[in-house]
């Protein structure tokens, strides 16, 4: 404790020279970046802002937008409603409504699927927690960031509208598919 | 010259030597009985008198007999462990559930003089205070235990069992229990298991030790076949002249059953440790020599869970040298005694007396994925580490054999086998493990060239095949 | 008498033989013997020992409260026993301590050998290693073993969340695992019975299953069939896993492979709310923990008390939890005279007819399903207005293991507080001929419905006033002139007094529906309005009060009850 | 269909029962003995056995399922199994299995139990029989057999025959 007292050190801060109390120099640097644009845009018709909305902004990869839920390649939601990322969700925009024990025997095992799933996309704050937890790839952070709507009950995305706006995932994990194909290969006992 | 003594075989294979007990009555049958009945109790030096069923266990004790059936543990110390004081009856089972790949040993005794059988289980039986006993043995051998029935019909007849044996006042009763095709119950509290009815679930030991514990929570002994027949000679002849036979602390005889790709497979009564392997595999007395000229690879010197010998291996042996001094000896593995003590020495066992030849045709790998899927087979699946390791050792195997090896398929069978040995609830999980940990540390060559060919074909996999003859074979599906 | 814990305070136990060993260096005296899974003394095990010097064992098949099986092997350890000479002498290191030979393979002295710490024995100068890299090992191996031929599917798993096979992973287990075959498949989403689901892929294997219902619920249902590493947990094909204790299972359960159907795929049990309360089926009082997510109740489980239930609850208790919050669940509070619809009108109301009730014209139905605080400000209330009081006996099937013939959660507290005093029911013809002949005008109802145990229809409706307080509706509350909407036990606090005389009390787990109040809350209210204004602001306070004022209670404060309750003198 | 154990066989089997301190141990050589009389242990079977001997039926079925000389269907009328450990191996078990499936149109790869159309013949690996002195062994029904020839085999099957 004392030694860490004594270690404390001061640090003063200096003091502003006559220039910069008047505050002028940097008023005029600041300028200079103004005029440069003006100059540019008017002259040189190098443009630095779009018409939104008719034009839109090119996101870049990785840009984390609004998080929708994506189906599998045979048009299956891929969410089995594990309810991590309701978990992990900072704001609690997610909602999820586990389903009751009905079983879709045409999907191998997968014994499970959301009733309803629902984002608050008011809440959201497109942390991308949801996506990074999702152990089945079902929930993507895309590239959507102009969200609207004219109540607040609208901007709930309810499962349809999710999936809807999700689209199709064309990655290669097909887990549930592929531990059905492995048990009806195997000799000893098979499923159905 | 190295020759068979024949001990317990003597009788069976002369021609005209029946089954029945007339036959068997004829060549002095039942006779060590008698004698064993007829002990007079005896007064010790120090004044403590010796019953007639003590006399018989210091017998068995002092004539060195070590158990036929695998672990080769002394006869007589078994005996001694037995709870005798709980005031619960005391059961005997003989071990007839000859399962051990490369044994086919009991078979002849049972099949061919089964009345020597019931004659060493009544001793036994007497000497422990049994009243009641069980054959238990093999299903595989629907013949043997209709032999064994009728002996058993056959001995009642002649009131060698039953009530008051020969007058003797001492009455027994020998059932015989069929087992039904699991080499686990050959494992002796999975056998008590298997009898009590139940699926033969090997017990913890602690605290279910069969001499306390056992048939019905009764203190139990389980003795092999072989074990049981030698009984009645160490009875017949005395244990000074039952040691006498054999080596030091490998007494007596033990009956070999030799396969494999020698000249002349087949069963050989010898003294323990006074035939050397080289002599059983090329002695023209014996197997005669490699088949069709080859050259011989490896040995499995002791049934199927054995660890494997490659041919040209010598060992360092403890042996007494001239000064009397005990001293490291380099023993090739040919002028190896096939006894008890050397085999454990050289890393192995003799197990149940079962050697398995191979000859430089043998593909190794073919050879242990056979072997382990027959152990995948027969774990019954009652403990993690056997259940899940075996199968998974004959699966890789499997996909070893099948054109999907990896360079590295050695270490990860090594890596499996070593977390099997020594952590299951029975010896199983050694069975298991011991020959692949033996294949794999003695041929890595042939493992490691297999699986880097085939990845050179097909490149790196990542478990592409499955497993398509079940390691179950028959396995119901429910 | 001034100490009514006397149950837990006994004599002093006679001295314990005690043994001394080591784990992980530590010195550590441990008792010779040790209660089993029915109590009876045998020998410590390594598992004990190890738990008395703070370490925990992981273990699937071992259950303090079933037989050993000993065949998971996750609790294997490495230990070492004082090294004998050929003397029988034990042999010391050169500082004089006994040399401790650790356990290794006997054919590869450089491999420990483990030992199964749920069933191995501890004898004298032990050392046992549960941290050692060996015992690391063991563990490591063990799990890869039974992971591989697990499907791993933890995100549609309801034991997500509370699995053994996930912690021990985690604490346990290796990054990563060898094999790279195909899996065994086994069953999955078999039907067991009314109440359980099985997925065999997802079994360990522990047996815990079987042996609890072989030897604890005594119905041998459940087996193992197939063979190896295709064994799997079955019920007899076409018999139903149906007794009354099945759903304990799913709580032995390491894993995911028993799954309760009720519960099954409701909610991630992280998301649950769980409150130490009681279950109030019978008068057995187990003691449970309720779940809840966002005021819903989803699920009951035991908890355990050694004192009634162990760890163990019957199906029946575990499933009496969806009446509490049924659509038609009584959720306002109803004057038909006034037609005023709040608490304070009401209660006002209540108040003036009690007050100008004569005496003798007042008789109260009290429920031996109210806590021992209602009962007795009840019982305050009744001597205020000279009331006839009794309450409803409710008998049914028992059994031999939990559930009691008495279906009443707290007989004892109706007799403990003075509702009633031998035989419930007792007055009920009394106070049937009393309203008949018009000697009784006031009858207060509390959680009961009096048509159907001997005050019909054609009775209460020649009353002038019929007070009634409850929580579903029955005929009873449709005849009353004053409803006062009550609380199920789950959403209040109290006590109950269960058949065998132990105090225990109940925390709330939800909020009750609309205007419904804990009972206790108004009651004390109307005291108020009575001219008795009470001291206690709190349950506490309440309970102190009640404890102070009831011969049976002397000397208890709701502090010191604690969550296993204490038992009372009957 | 009824499960009728006939009056003899039943006398045969409550002796069996005495020859046990416990009733169940009797249960393995009671499966024995209803299999050979009805060549394969069905649930009547094992329902009935389990009430013989006051046991719940799964304990009869966790047997069944776990020996594997017990069978839940009918096998062939003459069930054929060939050794396939090691020493037979060696000796050719493996092309012993292979001519039988052969001759049979069976599978040759299959290690279970296959059973022809006709339902003649069933063909089996099955693990060690103990008969390695004198391999390839195998079984047809109840009888042992060494040192099977291909040759060998045929005859055994025209004998079948």
């Amino acid at each position: 404790m004392n030694n860490a007292r004594n270690n404390l050190t001061t640090v003063k801060r200096t003091e502003l020279t006559f220039l910069e109390k008047l505050y002028v120099p940097t008023l005029w640097s600041g300028l200079k970046v103004t005029f440069r644009h003006f100059w540019n845009t008017l002259f040189r018709g190098k443009v630095v802002t779009m018409e939104y909305p008719e034009q839109k902004w090119t996101v870049p990869e990785g840009y984390r937008g609004a998080p929708y839920l994506v189906k599998d390649t045979e048009d299956r939601t891929k969410c089995v409603s594990c309810q991590l990322c309701e978990f992990v969700c900072p704001p609690k925009a997610i909602r999820i409504t586990p389903p009751g024990p009905a079983v879709d025997p045409t999907t191998g095992n997968v014994e499970k699927r959301p009733k309803e799933f629902e984002i608050n996309m008011l809440r959201c704050i497109f942390c991308g927690f949801c996506q990074e937890v999702c152990p089945e790839e079902a929930i993507f952070l895309q590239k959507d960031y102009s969200l609207t709507g004219v109540s607040r009950s609208e901007m709930i995305y309810d499962k349809e509208k999710l999936l809807a706006l999700g689209g199709v995932h064309r990655g290669p994990i097909m887990k549930w598919k592929q531990k059905a194909d492995e048990a009806r290969k195997q000799d000893a006992f098979k499923p159905e | 010259m190295p020759q068979e003594y024949r001990l317990i075989l003597k009788h069976a294979d002369e021609p005209g030597y029946t089954p029945d007990i007339e036959c068997y009555l004829r060549h002095g049958g039942y006779e060590s009985l008698r004698k064993a009945l007829a002990l007079a109790p005896r007064e010790l030096p120090d004044g403590k008198r010796m019953s007639a069923q003590e006399q018989i266990r210091d017998e068995v004790l002092k004539s060195g007999l070590r158990g036929r059936g695998g672990a080769g543990f002394s006869c007589g110390l078994k005996w001694s462990f037995v709870d005798r004081r709980s005031g619960k009856p005391i059961y005997l089972i003989c071990n007839a559930d000859e399962s051990e790949p490369g044994t086919f040993k009991d078979r002849q005794i049972i099949h061919k003089d089964p009345h020597q059988l019931i004659e060493g289980m009544v001793i036994s039986c007497f000497a422990n205070d049994v009243k009641l006993a069980y054959i238990y043995i093999r299903g595989e051998m629907p013949e043997g235990a209709k032999l064994l029935n009728k002996a058993i019909k056959e001995a009642r007849a002649r009131n060698f069992l039953g009530p008051n044996i020969l007058g003797s006042g001492y009455s027994l009763e020998i059932h015989v229990h069929r087992g039904a095709g699991a080499y686990i119950c050959g494992e002796e509290t999975g056998l008590i298991e298997s009898l009590e009815g139940k699926r033969a679930y090997p017990r913890i030991k602690p605290p279910y030790f069969p001499a306390v514990l056992g048939l019905y929570q009764c203190p139990t002994i389980v003795n092999n076949v072989e074990t049981l027949a030698a009984v009645k000679h160490i009875v017949a002849m005395g244990s000074g002249e039952y040691a006498k036979l054999g080596t030091p602390n490998n007494t007596g005889t033990r009956i070999l059953s030799l396969s494999g790709h020698v000249k002349r497979p087949g069963y050989f009564e010898v003294e323990v440790g006074k035939v050397t392997m080289g002599e059983l595999i090329f002695h023209e007395n014996f197997g005669g020599g490699m088949r069709d000229g080859r050259k011989l690879k490896a040995i499995i010197p002791g049934g199927s869970s054995s660890k494997v010998f490659k041919a040209g291996e010598t060992f360092k042996l403890k042996r007494k040298g001239p000064d009397g001094q005990m001293a490291a000896v380099d023993v090739g593995i040919l002028d190896l005694p096939y006894d008890f003590d050397s085999l454990q020495q050289a890393g192995s066992m003799s197990g149940s007396g079962a050697i398995i030849v191979m000859d430089d045709s043998t593909d190794i790998v073919e050879a242990l994925a056979n072997v382990s899927e027959f152990y995948a087979h027969e774990s019954c699946g009652q403990c993690t580490p056997c259940r899940e390791g075996a199968l998974w050792m004959s699966k890789a195997l499997h996909r070893m054999t099948h054109g999907h090896g990896r360079k590295a398929d050695a270490d990860y069978l090594l890596h499996i086998a070593q977390n099997i040995q020594g952590r299951t609830i029975c010896a199983f999980g050694e069975a298991c493990a011991w020959p692949v940990l033996s294949f794999v540390k003695k041929f890595k060559d042939e493992f490691e060239s297999r699986g880097a060919a085939d990845e050179a074909r097909h490149g790196s996999i990542q478990g592409a095949t499955g497993h398509p003859t079940a390691a179950s074979p028959g396995l119901p599906v429910i | 008498m001034s100490t009514p814990t006397t149950a837990e305070l006994k004599p002093a136990p006679p001295p314990v033989e005690t043994i001394r060993i080591k784990v992980d260096g530590r010195e550590l005296d441990v008792p010779k013997t040790m209660p089993d899974w029915q109590g009876k003394p045998q020998p410590t095990t390594m598992l004990q020992a190890c738990a008395m010097a703070g370490l925990e064992v992981p273990h699937y098949c071992y259950h303090p409260k079933l037989p050993i099986a000993g065949n998971c092997r996750m609790c294997l350890i490495e230990f070492g026993t004082p090294m004998m000479g050929p003397d029988r002498k034990p042999v010391l290191n050169e500082d004089g301590s006994p040399k401790i030979a650790r356990s290794v393979l006997p054919y590869e002295p450089d491999a420990a050998r483990g030992a199964i710490a749920c069933a191995t024995p501890i004898s004298p100068g032990m050392e046992l290693y549960p941290s050692s890299a060996a015992t690391k090992q063991m563990r490591e191996a063990v799990l890869e073993s039974l992971l591989i031929n697990h499907p791993l599917d933890c995100p549609i798993c309801d034991q997500a969340g509370e699995c053994k096979l996930q912690e021990y992973s985690v604490e346990h287990g290796q990054a990563t695992s060898r094999f790279v075959e195909t899996k065994v498949h086994k069953p999955k989403q078999v039907d067991l019975g009314p109440r359980i689901m099985l997925d065999d892929e997802r079994c360990v294997l522990c047996t815990r299953c079987i042996r609890f219902t072989r030897d604890v619920a005594g119905d041998d249902a459940l087996g193992i069939v197939n063979r190896g590493s295709y064994n799997s947990i079955a019920a007899y094909p076409g018999r139903q896993f149906d007794n009354n204790y099945s759903l304990n299972t799913v709580d032995l359960c390491p894993v995911g492979a028993l799954t309760s159907k009720d519960f099954r795929f409701q909610m991630r049990v992280w998301f649950l709310k769980e409150t130490k309360s009681l279950c109030a089926t019978c008068g057995t009082g187990c003691n449970i923990t309720a779940g809840a997510r966002e005021e819903k109740l989803l699920r009951f489980e035991p908890r355990q008390n050694d004192a009634v239930n162990g760890p163990w609850m019957c199906d029946h208790g575990r499933l009496n939890y969806k009446w509490v919050q049924r659509e038609d669940r009584l959720s306002t509070v109803i004057s038909t005279r006034t037609g005023s619809g709040t608490w304070t009108g009401v209660l006002a109301e209540v108040a003036e007819v009690l007050r100008n009730a004569p005496k003798g014209s007042v008789a109260m139905v009290l429920s031996a399903r109210q806590t021992n605080e209602e009962l007795y400000l009840l019982n305050k209330l009744a001597v205020l207005c000279g009331a006839i009081t009794d309450s409803i006996a409710r008998e049914g099937q028992g059994d031999a293991l939990l559930v009691s013939p008495d279906k009443n959660p707290n007989s004892n507290g109706v007799r403990l507080t003075g509702v009633a005093y031998t035989e419930m029911g007792i007055q009920i013809p009394k106070i049937a001929a009393g309203i008949r002949n018009g000697q009784i005008k006031t009858l207060v109802v509390f959680g009961e419905d009096v048509t159907r145990h001997g005050l019909e229809g054609d009775v209460l409706s020649r009353l002038d006033h019929l007070i009634v307080s409850d929580v579903l509706p029955n005929e009873t509350t449709q005849r009353a002139h004053f409803l006062l909407p009550g609380c199920a036990h789950i959403e209040k606090r109290g006590t109950f007094v269960n058949v065998k005389g132990r105090l225990q009390k109940f925390m709330k787990a939800v909020e009750p529906k609309g205007d419904a109040r804990p009972e206790w809350e108004f009651l004390g209210e109307l005291l108020q309005l009575l001219g008795r204004p009470e001291n206690f602001k709190s349950l506490e306070g309440l309970f102190n009060q009640m404890a102070k004022d009831t011969p049976a209670f002397a000397g208890l404060e709701w502090s010191r009850i604690g969550d296993l309750g204490v038992n009372v003198k009957l | 269909m009824a499960f009728i154990v006939p009056a003899e066989l039943e006398a045969e089997l409550n002796e069996l029962v005495t020859h046990y301190p416990q009733k169940r141990s009797a249960s393995l050589m009671f499966l024995h003995a209803i299999q050979e009389h009805f060549g394969f242990i069905s649930k009547e079977a094992a329902e009935w056995i389990a009430s013989k001997l006051d046991l719940q039926p799964i304990h009869v079925w966790e047997l069944v399922t776990f020996y594997p000389m017990f069978r839940q269907h009918p096998p062939g009328r003459h069930q054929l199994k060939i050794c396939r450990t090691l020493s037979c191996a060696l000796g050719g078990a493996y092309a012993l299995h292979e001519h039988f499936c052969r001759k049979f149109g069976l599978d040759p790869k299959a290690h279970g139990i296959q059973t022809t159309k006709d339902g003649s013949f069933s063909v089996e690996f099955v693990e060690c029989l103990a008969g390695c002195g004198t391999a390839p062994v195998m079984m047809c029904n109840d009888e042992f057999h060494e040192n099977v020839s291909l040759s060998k085999a045929d005859e055994l099957i025209s004998k079948c025959q």
